[in-house]
């Protein structure tokens, strides 16, 4: 069943696992910095990255035949498909010709400060709080 | 009762167990594709939603992926070591992985009884109910694979069956990429 | 035969050389076997066997609508209730119940290692898995109608919040149980697509290349990563639409922050792309018929694979034509529009070959003759009247109208029954050593074929008037209640009872022919597939004396260099 | 064309639009269908099995073959898009453009009823006149209709067959739509969406009279809506989920 991994000895795998690591290491702190574009590029640009490395090297996809990675990459793109497709919908609060007033009300006042989800809220859907917010559990009261 | 002969051949140039379970993997993207899909629509719709994410611990959540990387390290190892021959190595290395996936259910088990106890049930809201839908199919991914592990390592043992090492191996790096993925976006996008 | 020699595995044969003498007990051979042969026939008879639970749910509403308020001989009155849970339980049983599991599984399970040469699937203990997680499904399924609040009714398609919220369905366990027998069917489904695709991939016969492949075979291989590709979603729905009906999460709640919506795309994202899940597979039995009986190449293999395969990754695209008016966006309904007429292309393509296929050829009308020309002619029907629907404009006044149902009904049930019937009786000789009798066979194909005609022709009347689905007495709408629509459904349930009888010479056809039809031999038919190469019923095993090797396409009928019309897949150039 | 007879009265502004494209469809796939049954059936009988006559060997990648099967995607595709085009244009006339409107109706769904409320005198939503129905929907002939549409439980469907408008209502949602009824008279609405074991339980009716007739009938309405103190909302429903102030928040 092997071919070139074979060749491979364990210190490759090590070292891949350091650079899975580090780059754990980078999408935990990029966040830290507390800006949103920043943000989402390490957490999930690195995410990308992290996978494709765990892919390539530890499932060994590039040694299964041509039509694996075809595969995988289709239902990639199907994934991509439906939420392209479903978005419009279900990701918008108006749209043409329809509202989703109690998103919109929800949006509303969350905006104005009225709510806030550090504790557990009831759904996005009445933003009415349940008023016993926890302190441990905080972190966003603005 | 023997084996088919059918089992023996490969004709797509590629051993039928991992032709099969690569064919598991797409199948299983369109899985966590719907669920994260749904998630990150509801996500991306509402701000508070940033807000609730800010309750999750990202500290356990690092933990976490620490521990599948780990794990999966160990079962690529195994995987080397079965390619040798090394039956017992690569018994071994499984044990280890399979100690690295219940870890991590630990972990998941400690945050989980944490946040159910600060109010934050799967019925809190919608993030929480995607939170522990997402986190719970995949938590259900790491008992199978860690059960089918414990079938597979004791036949390796023996120095039987070395290529099912590395069928459960690609599996659990598969698991572990579904991780990859849930630990920004339930962690630490916020 | 003498050309089944088995090269290359040799020595593999020497150590499974064992395979037919083994001696079984009768629970290992039949309620717990590991042969595909067997597993496709249980799948095969519990098909059948849920094909006439389907089929009487659909006499007991037919003559509600027909007669409403009647006492229905052998179920009673039908209430709203009931009219709900067995419209909804016959959509889904015909589907999930009937279609995927004779059409896949059991032409699936039986024919792929006969046709590639192969002595078993290649996961014999999973399929043994698949259809006992299928049975169980089943069990559950059926097992609704008799738990408190009943069956599950909110249709097949299950929109929330009627499907989540015990309050608005009034059947809380029923519609619990109905998400999970479809949750367990589906994976059943992909421990089997998991068999069929591998199996066709790795396990051909020494020689047996791409473009050697039976068609039925790559249809079924098709079929099953279409199923898989496009199931998740609908999984993960599932789990989350058992969440919100049990935990009380509001994933699809609106009240609570949910959208309805996303369920629809959920299941339709799947939705659309099954239709051609169980499409495919009738498609490659009827490919297989028609040059046997034809004595033809099929005309342009590769075309009828291409439009197979495009038509499969168009249907990925064109999901939300079911939800035109169900509250998406309008913008998007012009996308959808546009790829959903798009599919026209590659479907209208795969039957302009299947006709030139019969130019030229020497047609010999047999009982399968007869089913697979007719799925022709019925799903082109099919085929003209979901432009209807697909065109968004006209999809305002049709969508949900008995247009709908008719249209749909033209094409499921050419792949569900007809295409069902085309491979049963053309593989009968072959599963079970003996000729099915073909007067009988043509007395049941013609009752079948008409009365089909005589229930869904005059509803696409019906629908065109603006009779809605699901509606238990249309005497309530005053320009339903019109005495001349009464009589259409008057005769489309006649026909139904018809149907549903001329059924009953079929299960006499196939018990008496079982019993004591003429044998058969090897190859009734001068097929050229490999299948026909083995004993007939094939022992486990397969080909006991050693696997066939394969030198050509499984088509060439009638070649110029050859006296005889066909040219068998293993006989050596 | 003969067609039209199996469809219903066409009441609205659109719903001869609607005909024609069922029209051209019904025209542009017949004579595909019809061509592609005929060469069928002629196959079937010209090519029957004769004794001693062998099959011809025809591969289908010949060109002198495979060009029919090419050429005929000519018409289809043309045809396709001549029905995508006539599609798209209905669609958008229908579902996503809003004319300017003359009045607005509001029609709610719920487990077993439609709520319609019109306009009072002053043709205003919202206010103390507000005319409430159930199950009747009242509507001058040549006058431009929003209809606002919402659901109270499950999904609905507001369908009249006379108008070829059709649209779910979704709770959750408000969904705009407009109408303008050309003949008077008085059709069937229909629920087309599953909503439970009363989903065949649910018919109205709407009444399309003259601009006279209706002026008089709001009139009268209006002002007893007037005398009654109560809320348009009061005493309709209480299934679980009540009416919700979001639901007022009508205007974008």
């Amino acid at each position: 069943m092997s071919d070139d991994h074979a060749a491979h000895g364990d210190s490759h795998y090590v070292k891949i696992w350091a650079y899975l690591l580090v780059f754990l290491i980078i999408s935990f702190v990029g966040p830290m910095l507390e800006i949103q574009w920043l943000t989402l590029v390490t957490a999930f640009g690195i995410a990308g990255i992290k996978a494709y490395l765990v892919v390539v090297n530890f499932m060994h996809i590039n040694a299964a035949p041509r039509f694996v990675t075809y595969a995988v990459t289709t239902t990639l793109v199907f994934m991509l498909l439906f939420f392209a497709g479903a978005a419009p919908d279900v990701m918008q609060s108006s749209g043409t010709n329809w509202i989703k007033p109690a998103w919109i009300e929800a949006e509303r006042a969350y905006e104005a400060g009225e709510v806030s989800g550090g504790g557990h809220g009831e759904a996005a859907g009445h933003g009415d709080e349940h008023g016993d917010g926890h302190e441990e559990a905080a972190g966003a009261h603005h | 009762m023997s084996r088919p002969i059918a089992t023996t051949r490969s004709m797509a140039g590629i051993p039928t167990a991992r032709l099969a379970v690569w064919w598991i993997i797409a199948s299983e993207i369109a899985i966590f594709g719907g669920v994260l899909g749904s998630y990150l629509m509801h996500r991306l719709a509402h701000g508070i939603w940033a807000d609730y994410a800010a309750n999750t611990n990202e500290w356990l959540g690092l933990t976490n992926t620490f521990i599948l990387l780990t794990s999966s390290l160990a079962a690529v190892l195994a995987h080397q070591a079965a390619e040798r021959g090394d039956g017992k190595r690569a018994a071994n290395l499984l044990y280890a992985t399979c100690a690295g996936g219940l870890a991590f259910l630990c972990v998941k088990a400690y945050e989980w009884n944490y946040e159910i106890s600060h109010g934050m049930t799967i019925t809190s809201n919608t993030f929480w109910s995607f939170y522990y839908t997402a986190a719970g199919i995949h938590a259900l991914h790491v008992i199978a694979g860690c059960i089918l592990m414990l079938f597979v390592a004791q036949t390796a043992k023996r120095n039987e069956e070395l290529h099912r090492v590395e069928i459960i191996g690609v599996y659990w790096h598969f698991v572990d990429v579904v991780w990859i993925f849930l630990f920004p976006l339930l962690y630490i996008a916020k | 035969m003498a050309e089944s020699i088995p090269v290359g595995h040799g020595a593999d044969h020497a150590d499974h050389g064992d395979h037919g003498h083994h001696e079984m007990s009768f629970t290992e051979k039949y309620v717990f076997p590991l042969d595909h042969k067997m597993i496709a026939m249980q799948y095969m008879f519990t098909g059948m066997f849920m094909a006439i639970i389907g089929g009487f749910f659909a006499y007991v509403f037919r003559m509600q609508l027909a007669f409403p308020g009647i006492e229905v001989p052998g179920f009673g009155v039908v209430t709203p209730a009931a009219y709900n849970s067995l419209v909804t339980n016959h959509g889904t049983i015909m589907i999930f119940w009937v279609a995927m599991p004779v059409l896949i599984a059991a032409f699936g399970n039986y024919l792929i290692p006969l046709m590639i040469g192969a002595d078993d699937m290649v996961f014999p203990k999973i399929n043994r898995l698949s259809y006992q997680v299928f049975l169980v499904s089943a069990f559950v399924i059926l097992g609704a109608f008799f738990v408190e609040g009943g069956a599950f009714g909110g249709a097949w398609t299950a929109y929330p919040p009627l499907s989540t919220k015990a309050e608005y369905n009034l059947s809380g366990l029923g519609s619990t149980m109905w998400i999970t027998a479809v949750f367990l069917e589906f994976v059943a489904f992909l421990l089997g697509g998991i068999n069929f695709i591998t199996t066709a991939m790795n396990s051909r016969a020494p020689g047996m290349k791409m473009w050697d492949i039976p068609m039925v075979v790559w249809m079924i291989v098709i079929a099953s990563i279409l199923f898989m590709l496009s199931v998740g979603p609908l999984l993960a729905g599932g789990i989350m639409m058992i969440f919100d009906q049990n935990l009380g999460t509001a994933f699809f709640d609106p009240d609570r922050g949910g959208d309805p919506i996303l369920w629809q795309h959920l299941f339709w994202f799947f939705g659309h792309p099954e239709v051609y899940v169980v499409l495919l597979p009738a498609v490659g039995i009827v490919a297989d018929v028609i040059t046997t009986f034809s004595r033809k190449k099929l005309f342009g293999y590769k075309t009828v694979l291409y439009t197979a395969i495009g038509t499969g990754v168009l249907s990925f695209t064109v999901w939300a034509h079911h939800q035109f008016i169900a509250g998406i966006d309008p913008r998007m309904a012009n996308v959808f529009t546009v790829t959903t007429l798009l599919i026209s292309v590659p479907i209208a393509e795969m039957l302009f070959v299947y006709i030139a296929t019969l130019y030229g050829g020497s047609i010999t009308l047999t009982t399968p003759m007869l089913w697979a020309l007719a799925f022709i002619f019925e799903f082109l029907i099919g085929g003209v009247t979901g432009i209807f629907l697909g065109a968004s404009g006209n999809d305002i006044f049709m969508h949900d109208t008995y247009f709908v149902l008719a249209h749909f009904h033209y094409t499921f049930y050419p792949i569900a029954i007809i295409g069902t019937f085309a491979g049963f009786t053309y593989w009968f000789p072959k599963m079970f050593g003996k000729m099915m009798n073909e007067g009988l066979g043509k007395l049941h194909f013609w009752l079948t074929i008409l009365t089909f005609n005589g229930i869904f022709l005059p509803l696409f009347v019906l629908g065109a008037a603006g009779q809605h689905r699901r509606i238990y007495d249309f005497q309530n709408y005053p320009e339903l209640a019109q005495p001349w629509m009464q009589d259409i459904r008057q005769f489309a349930t006649i026909c139904l009872c018809v149907m549903l009888g001329a059924q009953l010479i079929f299960f006499y056809n196939v018990i008496k022919s079982w019993m004591s039809g003429p044998a058969s031999g090897k190859n009734p038919w001068r097929a050229n597939t490999l299948e026909w190469t083995a004993a007939s019923p094939p022992p486990h095993g397969n080909w006991p004396e050693g696997l066939p090797n394969v030198y050509r396409g499984p088509y060439e009928y009638s070649h110029p260099d050859r006296e005889e019309d066909y040219w068998p897949q293993n006989e050596p150039a | 064309m003969i067609l039209d007879s199996l469809l219903p009265a066409a009441a609205s502004s659109y719903a001869a639009d609607i005909d024609t494209l069922f029209d051209v469809i019904t025209l542009l796939v017949g004579i595909p269908f019809l061509i592609s049954c005929y060469l069928f059936f002629a196959f079937i009988l010209r090519f029957k099995a004769k004794e001693g006559h062998k099959a011809m060997y025809i591969t289908g990648t010949e060109h002198k073959y495979m060009k029919w099967i090419h050429r005929a995607h000519i018409p289809i595709l043309t045809f396709d898009l001549v029905i995508v085009v006539m599609a798209v244009q209905v669609w958008y006339d229908v579902k996503q453009d809003l004319p300017e409107m003359e009045s607005e109706v509001r029609v709610i769904a719920q487990q077993w009823a439609w709520t319609f409320v019109h306009p009072g005198a002053d043709n205003v939503q919202g206010t103390a006149d507000d005319i409430t129905k159930i199950n009747e929907l009242h509507v001058s002939i040549d006058k431009l209709y929003h209809f606002k549409l919402e659901s109270r439980d499950v999904l609905h469907n507001f369908s009249v067959p006379v108008f070829r408008l059709k649209q779910d209502a979704v709770p959750g949602r408000v969904i705009t739509g407009w109408f303008e009824p050309v003949i008077a008279g008085e059709f069937d609405i229909q629920c087309a969406e599953i909503c439970g074991i009363g989903h065949g339980l649910m018919p109205a009716r709407i009444h399309i009279s003259s601009a006279s007739e209706h002026a008089a009938w709001v009139q009268r309405e209006s002002a007893a809506a007037l005398a009654q103190t109560h809320s348009p909302f009061t005493g309709v429903g209480t299934g679980p989920a009540n009416v919700k102030p979001e639901l007022q928040l009508v205007t974008r």
